[in-house]
């Protein structure tokens, strides 16, 4: 089989490292109302729709399941967990109201964790430097041609969110790119 | 290659978005006549100038917005809601 | 031999202890660390080095650097032909071999410069005149032999290119000392500062020569953290302050598929252009023999790579800095016959000392064939003067300066015309862009720092910028040739244009600078008139009793430089030139031995072939199969969207052609999707998923635009309507089982009662589970046989596959690809949109028309629908047809007529298969009038080919509907 | 009286040292009035101007040219010329011009350098295989040589595509219409311009019209940076700018200008003997008897006068060229510009009468003004003369916009015209 197929498996070059991470469960939350939702979600989660380009992260319950929600536009941000019980709780919130939806895009848009000291010289080489988000925040722009969901949870540390139909694509650019660091 | 600030994301490449070509036309009634239905489908100002038009943050947050920009120098002046008036 | 290597401390760039060999045309020469091919061949002697574009005139080398328009190679390395290097810019490396361009056999001996006999009949723009009888395309092969400077390879490049993006608040273009003492002070001001140079250091020319004052800057600017990248040149201003820039990687002549450049996107805040100026050469007879250099050159050589280009010189001069070239090269030992001044001596701003100086004259003759072996002077003016003969083996040319104003016209800058030192200078800032020192018109050298700095610290600060103390050149004359002297004087090195050719476009009246360049091809040439358009405009100018500025410049638009094509695409080769999709359980089909197609932006499988089976007869047997038992289809790409909200029917309602609003929920509709021009540009199937949620499937390749489509509308138009539209394609994987079978094979794996043929209609949409793994289960069928699509979580499709395939083995079922799937549906007349529609088609076209007279509400594209040509009769109408024969296939694209080509015609074949189930072939067109000609015979004609055919009722199969439901 | 152009006349320049000959075009001032003003000096404006006076007498006419003739689109495109259209109604009119381009050198008594060197469209799917043979039956149907290719065929007419088996863009075949080609661009409009003078007909360069004059809602003239000049009719043929002066003279048209990007190559020696077309990749390419390769984009799909293009759309045309021939990736590009073309939404031009009695148009040629140059001056010059449609243009009035009667090339073929 054509190795660029095989996407499982982590790439790595001096100073970054780059892995499909397949525990990521993602949904995505859309609402009209960013106010309204913003205390439904604050209710399941304790944490409310994080401000435009940006993320929280929380943990749920008494077993502390980590999430993460990121913006993604004014009316849609993505939860993201490990585990189904902040899910769940999110979904047992909006049940039956009418103002906010939640669509599972687990499997659909898979997550990149991208790592090292040098991760920004990666990203420079992906896409252009107004879309990569500064630590602390999140942004949807254009990546190796492709669109791209990047959270920077470090200088050092990224995750990528990108459709699945496109994760051949976006490692095998970031494959070639490694070859030449 | 333009620099375009989206209404939200702030200042992105062009290549990020898509044109939506000239904004603030209004959509006439099922009756129209078909002059006025070619009008508003076909005919445009496409001035030498400051143009108004939309444009969509495509492989960013998705949102249309408006923005003036000069079709000959490219500059852009002012970018504001889709459900904005034209700032005057 | 005249060149020799000077001792230090001239050749500040070579490592004297590195000896590099390399091969030009075969003979092994040897250079040194540092030198660039053009000082290598030069320290060996070599003067010959190519052939001019039309004449094949004898050419060496001109010019130090990227303006050079004569000294081009193909450079050979392995495998690797590069085709068209100046050898100016490239660093020789072990191994290295370069080839001279245009001639054949040899340079030395070139049956091309047979042109050079013909020379007066080859005036500039003489093919305009003759060959046009009996045409032109009998003379163009010759004509495009002869053409052409290298030769490129057809073997695929193994070497890699990349891009990369960064932004910085001052961007100075240029390693000067302008350039190094603007990014100090901005660096110092607190901006982030990078400064790129396009040699191996920064430190222009004041650094080749070793200047201790240029290495402190050097050494302050990085203590004030300027970033210096090296190698690297910018050549291209774009919108918004974007420079792109592409460097060089060291190194990378060695190994096959290295990264051998790279591309800089740089975003600035702010550019400053330090590029220096060019030097432009003397007209006089003669000027393009090799031997005849530009001085600042010669002198660039002396100092930088430690080369005598010669060892007794005549200067043809036209400004002060020939003077000092010829100090300097006094100091390395070159004798320095005369400077030959071609302005009064009231004009001559300096002197040389020890040198002799003719003012008011130049040279009359250039002696040598193949080299320069000598010089007759001439006086400017009066006949009084005798000419006299001196032997000299090199000639300095320095016509006076023209300013780099390249990136300045790029960004929008204007140009005015100095007179005093006859130039063009940017006529105050671009947008976003600032000059500074040469290429701003300023020559002092203290005042070039002082303006350069005080630059660079006002952009760092926001402060205002000062204007350019433009002047410290002296005065030069605008034109640089003495009039009345015969004898043919070259404007453009590289494609032979003479001054004659610039009086007979001034006599023809191509008399703009753009028609001079077009009918000329003055500035044409790879140098991209560097050193040719000022001469060639104020010639033009002289000629027409006009200014130079009147004449006008061309607008100067990237590259500044000759671009390779790699470097320009990045990473976008290959497998990444667009993303190409792959099914969620590619590996498993691979396995399956699906043959793989590219279809839009998803490679699919197109067939299952069995070992010695064609694609068409895999197809044939797939098709057979899923109309005898069962097949099994991985339909993923589909188009998915979950339309959610309030107001989702209603929206519905305006964007398909069929009414969404009414169906229950579990219940499934067919519609159509317009564009505003009431165009068919889609085609789905909607489900209700609840009161305010809906499942709609697009075609795979217009599921994007389609869920843009809608995204537009409801941003733009429909504000008020709470909707979301979110796309889901890569969520669910979509596995189709269809066949009378289909149930059978489903049960036999434990499918929930609730999904079977009696629980569960045609068109309806069921939520349900199979063990753990959640379905959305849509019964729709787009074969004509009861159908299940199967919408699952996508990372569960490899299992639900191999369980499915269990299923239907036993049934004597099999896979199914795209070509199966297409006979299929063309069987049962079912269109393909896109295939069987074009940008055209309207829905009343596709048998859509009572549809829409029974639909209320308005829709996308309905208004259109009401112009007069919507209602045309003669529109052409989706029917069957059949061969008369009913054997022949009906080949898809062959247009239909009564009459034999040319006629007009009736309509086209869109789909066409030979049917396994018939034994017969199937097509559908799109035929004038079509609804009402059934039973009609007409002519379908393919490539001189008539077939008679039958148009026939659709579907070809099952025209009651029964398999539908089992 | 003006020099003939032949061999003789250069062998006798190269004897006296070519003193003997006359300008192309003389340097005219406007006169006062005239009978027929058209407002472009490009291609279209010059032919116009030439068959006004050829076709119908005319000879009382002036040219206004903004800049320099020939300095608009018809200096700034990729020089084919092909009439490989689907309807009967552009096929009529696109090889009707590749008929007069067949005798244009000698009727000019100009060297258009008309290389009709074929044209090879590339199939990149089975899709693109049946679209083609679709294009090519209904070519023969209008009367038009059209031949479709096999993969081999394609391989040995254009050498150096990636014919391997993993190829990103595969090819599967193509069709050819061998009497496409190309002519010198430049040559074209000088051509025109010359013959046109030679008949009287005055060409006035650096001349903007600013606006026009109108009596009881009637074109009367125009006014200029060089005064108001007279004229019974006038005709507008400025691509590009076609919305500027519908502007001034009161009225809208259904255009939208974009900029079109082409890029040249270094002068190689001869690689590439046919014009190649890729609807896939949006690339289209051939070799110039100079030797650069002549590389043309598809839209910069956003509203623009400037002539320059933007970076991204060189990047993504060049990616086209260098999927399709990856030995050329060590090739570097010479120049590179942006013409600034006029988009209808059909991708049909626009030649005949307008809204404003008096006044006429040729436009909407968007990205294929070169090849219609010839019938284009040619009809728009019937229209001036008569005051009537040439039946060659019928089809294409501004009228099909309101009746929806749209000749779709772009939409049928699914590439740009």
């Amino acid at each position: 089989m054509d190795e660029r197929l095989d996407w499982e498996a982590a790439l790595a070059a001096t100073g970054v490292t780059v892995k499909v991470d397949r525990s990521v469960r993602l949904v995505a939350l859309r609402y009209f109302d960013a106010g309204g939702f913003g205390e439904r979600l604050r209710t399941a989660l304790g944490e409310g729709i994080p401000a435009p380009l940006g993320f929280n992260r929380g943990r749920y319950g008494a077993a502390e399941d980590p999430f993460m929600l990121v913006w993604r536009s004014p009316t849609e941000c993505w939860l993201l967990s490990a585990t189904a019980a902040p899910i769940e709780a999110i979904s047992r919130e909006i049940a039956g109201f009418g103002d906010a939806c939640l669509i599972d895009q687990t499997g659909g848009i898979l997550a990149l964790r991208v790592e090292g000291s040098r991760t920004l010289d990666l990203l420079h080489r992906l896409g252009s430097v107004d879309s990569v988000p500064r630590a602390g925040e999140a942004s949807t722009g254009r990546f190796a041609d492709i669109s791209v969901t990047a959270v920077g949870l470090a200088t050092t540390e990224f995750l990528m969110l990108v459709e699945r139909g496109h994760v051949v694509h976006l490692l095998g650019w970031i494959r070639e790119t490694l070859t030449d660091f | 290659m333009m620099r375009i600030p989206c209404i939200v994301c702030g200042l992105r490449d062009e290549n990020e978005f898509t044109c939506g070509g000239t904004s603030h036309l209004v959509r006439p009634a099922i009756d129209a006549s078909d002059r006025d239905w070619a009008e508003y489908l076909f005919f445009r100002d496409n001035p030498k100038g400051l143009h108004h038009e939309r444009w969509r943050h495509t492989q960013g947050c998705g949102q249309w917005f408006n923005l003036v920009r000069h079709t000959l120098t490219h500059e852009i002046l002012t970018v504001y809601a889709m459900t904005e008036s034209p700032p005057r | 031999m005249s060149a020799w290597r000077l001792a230090e401390p001239f050749g500040t760039l070579i490592d004297r202890s590195q000896p590099i060999s390399f091969l030009f045309n075969g003979r092994s020469l040897t250079g040194l660390g540092g030198d660039t091919l053009a000082s290598a061949l030069l320290v060996n002697g070599v003067r010959l080095v190519g052939r001019s574009f039309k004449l094949h005139r004898p050419r060496g080398i001109f010019s130090c650097g990227i303006e050079e328009p004569t000294g081009i190679v193909d450079l050979l390395d392995g495998v690797r032909r590069t085709p068209n290097v100046r050898s100016t810019v490239v660093e020789i490396s072990p191994g290295l071999a370069a080839e001279s361009v245009n001639c054949w056999p040899s340079v030395r001996f070139d049956l091309g410069a047979l042109n050079g006999w013909f020379a007066p009949l080859l005036p500039a723009g003489f093919y305009y005149k003759t060959f046009k009888w009996p045409n032109w395309h009998l003379f163009e092969p010759t004509v495009r032999r002869m053409a052409g400077l290298g030769r490129a390879s057809l073997t695929t490049d193994q070497d890699r290119y990349e891009e990369v993006s960064t932004q910085v608040d001052l961007l100075v273009v240029g390693g000067g000392i302008a350039g190094l003492a603007a990014a100090i002070a901005s660096a110092e001001a607190g901006a982030r500062t990078t400064l790129l140079c396009a040699g191996a250091a920064p430190g222009g020319g004041l650094g080749a020569q070793g200047d201790p004052a240029v290495a402190e800057m050097i050494a302050k600017a990085g203590r004030a953290g300027v970033t210096v990248m090296p190698r690297t040149l910018a050549f291209g201003v774009y919108d918004h302050n974007l420079v792109c820039a592409s460097e060089q990687l060291a190194g990378a002549t060695r190994g096959p598929g290295v990264l051998r450049e790279r591309l800089w996107k740089i975003r600035a805040r702010s550019i400053i252009a330090a590029q220096g100026a060019f030097e432009r050469p003397m007209i006089f007879p003669g000027n393009d023999r090799p031997g005849v250099m530009l001085s600042g050159a010669v002198q660039r050589y002396a100092d930088a790579y430690g080369v005598a280009c010669g060892r007794r010189i005549v200067i043809a001069a036209n400004c002060d800095s020939a003077y000092r070239v010829a100090q300097r090269l006094r100091t390395a030992g070159i004798e320095v016959l005369a400077v030959l001044d071609r302005r009064p001596a009231s004009h001559i701003g300096t002197h040389a000392e020890g040198v002799r100086t003719l003012a008011s004259s130049g040279i009359g003759k250039v002696l040598g064939a193949s080299s320069v072996k000598g010089c007759l002077t001439v006086a400017a003016e009066g006949p009084s003067v005798r000419s006299e003969r001196l032997d000299c083996d090199l000639i300095l040319s320095a016509g006076g300066h023209a300013p780099a104003v390249h990136l300045h016209s790029q960004a929008g800058g204007k140009l005015r015309w100095e007179a005093e030192a006859s130039m063009f200078v940017p006529d105050g800032p671009a947008p976003g862009l600032y000059s500074v020192g040469a290429c701003a018109g300023v020559f002092s050298r203290q005042a070039a720092l002082e303006h350069a700095a005080d630059v660079g610290r006002s952009l760092a600060l926001g402060f205002t910028v000062p204007p350019a103390p433009v002047g410290g050149a002296g005065r030069s004359l605008a034109s640089t040739r003495i009039a009345g002297v015969r004898g043919k004087a070259f404007i453009d090195l590289q494609n032979d244009v003479a001054a004659t050719d610039i009086g007979l476009a001034a006599l023809e009246n191509y008399r703009s600078i753009e028609h001079l360049k077009r009918y000329t091809t003055t500035g044409m040439a790879t140098d991209q008139g560097k050193t040719s358009n000022v001469n060639a405009l104020v010639l033009m100018g002289e000629l027409t009793q006009r200014e130079p500025a009147q004449v006008g410049t061309t607008k100067f638009r990237p590259p500044f430089a000759p671009m390779t094509l790699g470097t320009l695409v990045g990473r976008r080769v290959g497998s990444l030139y667009r993303p190409l999709k792959h099914l969620p359980a590619v590996q498993w089909h691979a396995a399956h031995g699906a043959l793989f197609e590219h279809f839009g932006n998803w490679s699919r499988p197109a067939a299952y072939p069995l070992a010695g089976e064609s694609l068409n007869e895999a197809a044939q047997r797939e098709a057979r199969c899923v109309r005898q038992s069962v097949g099994l289809f991985d339909g993923s790409p589909l188009g998915k969207l979950e339309i959610w909200g309030p107001d989702a029917a209603q929206f519905l309602d305006l964007m398909y052609v069929g009414t969404m609003s009414t169906l229950r929920v579990g219940q499934a509709r067919y519609g159509l999707v317009l564009n505003a021009n009431g165009v068919v540009v889609d085609d789905g199937i909607v489900a209700r998923l609840g009161e305010g949620h809906f499942w709609v499937n697009t075609t795979s390749a217009g599921v994007e635009r389609t869920a843009a489509a809608f995204e537009e509308w409801l941003q733009c138009e429909f504000t008020n309507l709470k909707v979301f539209v979110t796309a889901v394609t890569a969520r669910f994987a979509n596995l189709t089982v269809s066949g009378p079978r289909a149930w059978e094979a489903l049960a036999a794996i434990g499918f929930d009662a609730a999904f079977s043929p009696q629980n569960m209609t045609h068109m309806s949409l069921r939520e349900g589970a199979f063990g753990a793994i959640p379905l959305r289960v849509l019964r729709a069928s787009f074969t004509g046989e009861l159908s299940y699509e199967i919408n699952l979580p996508v990372d569960e499709s490899g299992g639900l596959l191999e369980m499915l395939m269990a299923a239907i083995a036993p049934l004597g079922g099999c896979l199914y690809g795209i070509e199966a799937l297409e006979i299929l549906r063309t069987e049962k007349g079912y269109i393909h949109v896109g295939t069987d529609t074009d940008g055209t088609t309207l829905p009343g076209d596709i048998g859509f028309g009572r549809a829409i007279d029974g639909k209320r509400a308005n829709f996308v594209g309905r208004r259109s629908l009401l112009r007069p040509a919507a209602r045309d009769p003669q529109r052409l109408q989706l029917v069957a047809l059949s061969p008369a024969d009913g054997r022949t296939l009906l080949p898809c694209g062959a247009q239909i007529a009564a009459l034999n080509p040319p006629t007009a015609t009736e309509g086209h074949v869109t789909s066409s298969y030979w049917s396994p189930s018939l034994d017969a072939p199937v097509a559908l067109a799109m035929l004038a009038r079509g609804g009402e000609r059934q039973g009609e015979h007409v002519g379908v004609h393919h490539l001189g080919r008539r077939i008679d055919a039958v148009v026939v009722k659709a579907p070809f199969i099952d025209p009651q509907g029964e398999r539908l439901n089992g | 009286m003006r020099n003939h152009y032949s061999a003789w006349s250069l062998l006798r320049g190269a004897l006296t040292g070519h003193r003997h000959w006359s300008p192309a075009w003389p340097e005219a001032k406007p006169k006062p009035a005239y009978d027929v003003i058209v407002v472009g000096g490009g291609g279209h404006g010059l032919a116009t101007a030439y068959y006004l006076a050829k076709n119908h007498r005319i000879t009382n006419v002036a040219v206004l040219e903004r800049g320099w003739i020939g300095g608009g689109n018809t200096g700034r495109n990729t020089t084919i010329v092909r009439s490989n259209y689907l309807y009967p109604e552009s096929s009529r009119l696109y090889d009707f011009s590749l008929k007069l381009y067949e005798g244009l050198s000698a009727e000019l008594n100009f060297n258009i350098m008309l290389s009709q060197r074929g044209l090879v469209l590339l199939a990149h799917s089975r899709h693109d295989l049946d679209a083609m043979s679709r294009w090519a039956n209904a070519m023969r149907m209008n009367g038009i040589d059209a031949d479709l290719l096999s993969r081999e065929e394609v391989a040995s007419l254009v050498p150096g595509l990636d014919m391997s088996p993993g190829a990103r863009v595969p090819v599967l075949g193509g069709f050819t219409q061998r009497r496409a080609g190309t002519a010198r661009h430049d040559a074209v409009a000088w051509g025109y311009a010359r013959a046109a003078s030679q008949l009287g007909v005055d060409i006035i360069q650096n001349c903007e019209v600013t606006g026009f004059t109108q009596q009881a809602g009637h074109v009367v003239g125009v006014e200029t940076n060089l005064g108001s000049i007279r004229a019974g009719r006038v005709g507008i043929a400025a691509a590009g700018h076609s919305s500027v002066l519908a502007g001034l003279a009161g009225f809208r048209l259904p255009v939208t200008s974009y900029g079109l990007q082409a890029l040249v190559s270094e002068p190689l020696k001869p690689l590439l003997d046919t014009v190649v077309l890729s609807p896939g990749t949006g690339a289209y390419l051939s070799q110039s008897d100079k030797g650069e390769l002549v590389i043309g984009a598809m839209l910069d799909l956003f509203p623009s006068y400037a002539q320059r293009g933007s970076f991204a759309i060189t990047q993504s045309i060049l990616a086209g060229v260098l999927a399709l021939f990856p030995a050329y990736a060590r090739l570097k590009m010479l120049r590179q510009w942006a013409g600034i073309v006029d988009v209808v939404h059909d991708s049909s031009p626009i030649i005949g009468r307008t809204p404003v009695p008096g006044l006429y148009i040729n436009c909407g040629w968007g990205t294929g003004g070169f090849k219609g140059i010839p019938v284009g001056g040619w009809t728009l010059a019937h229209a001036l003369a008569t005051g009537e449609n040439h039946p060659l243009a019928e089809p294409f009035q501004l009228e099909r916009f309101q009746t929806g009667r749209l000749v779709d090339e772009a939409a049928a073929s699914g590439i740009a015209h």
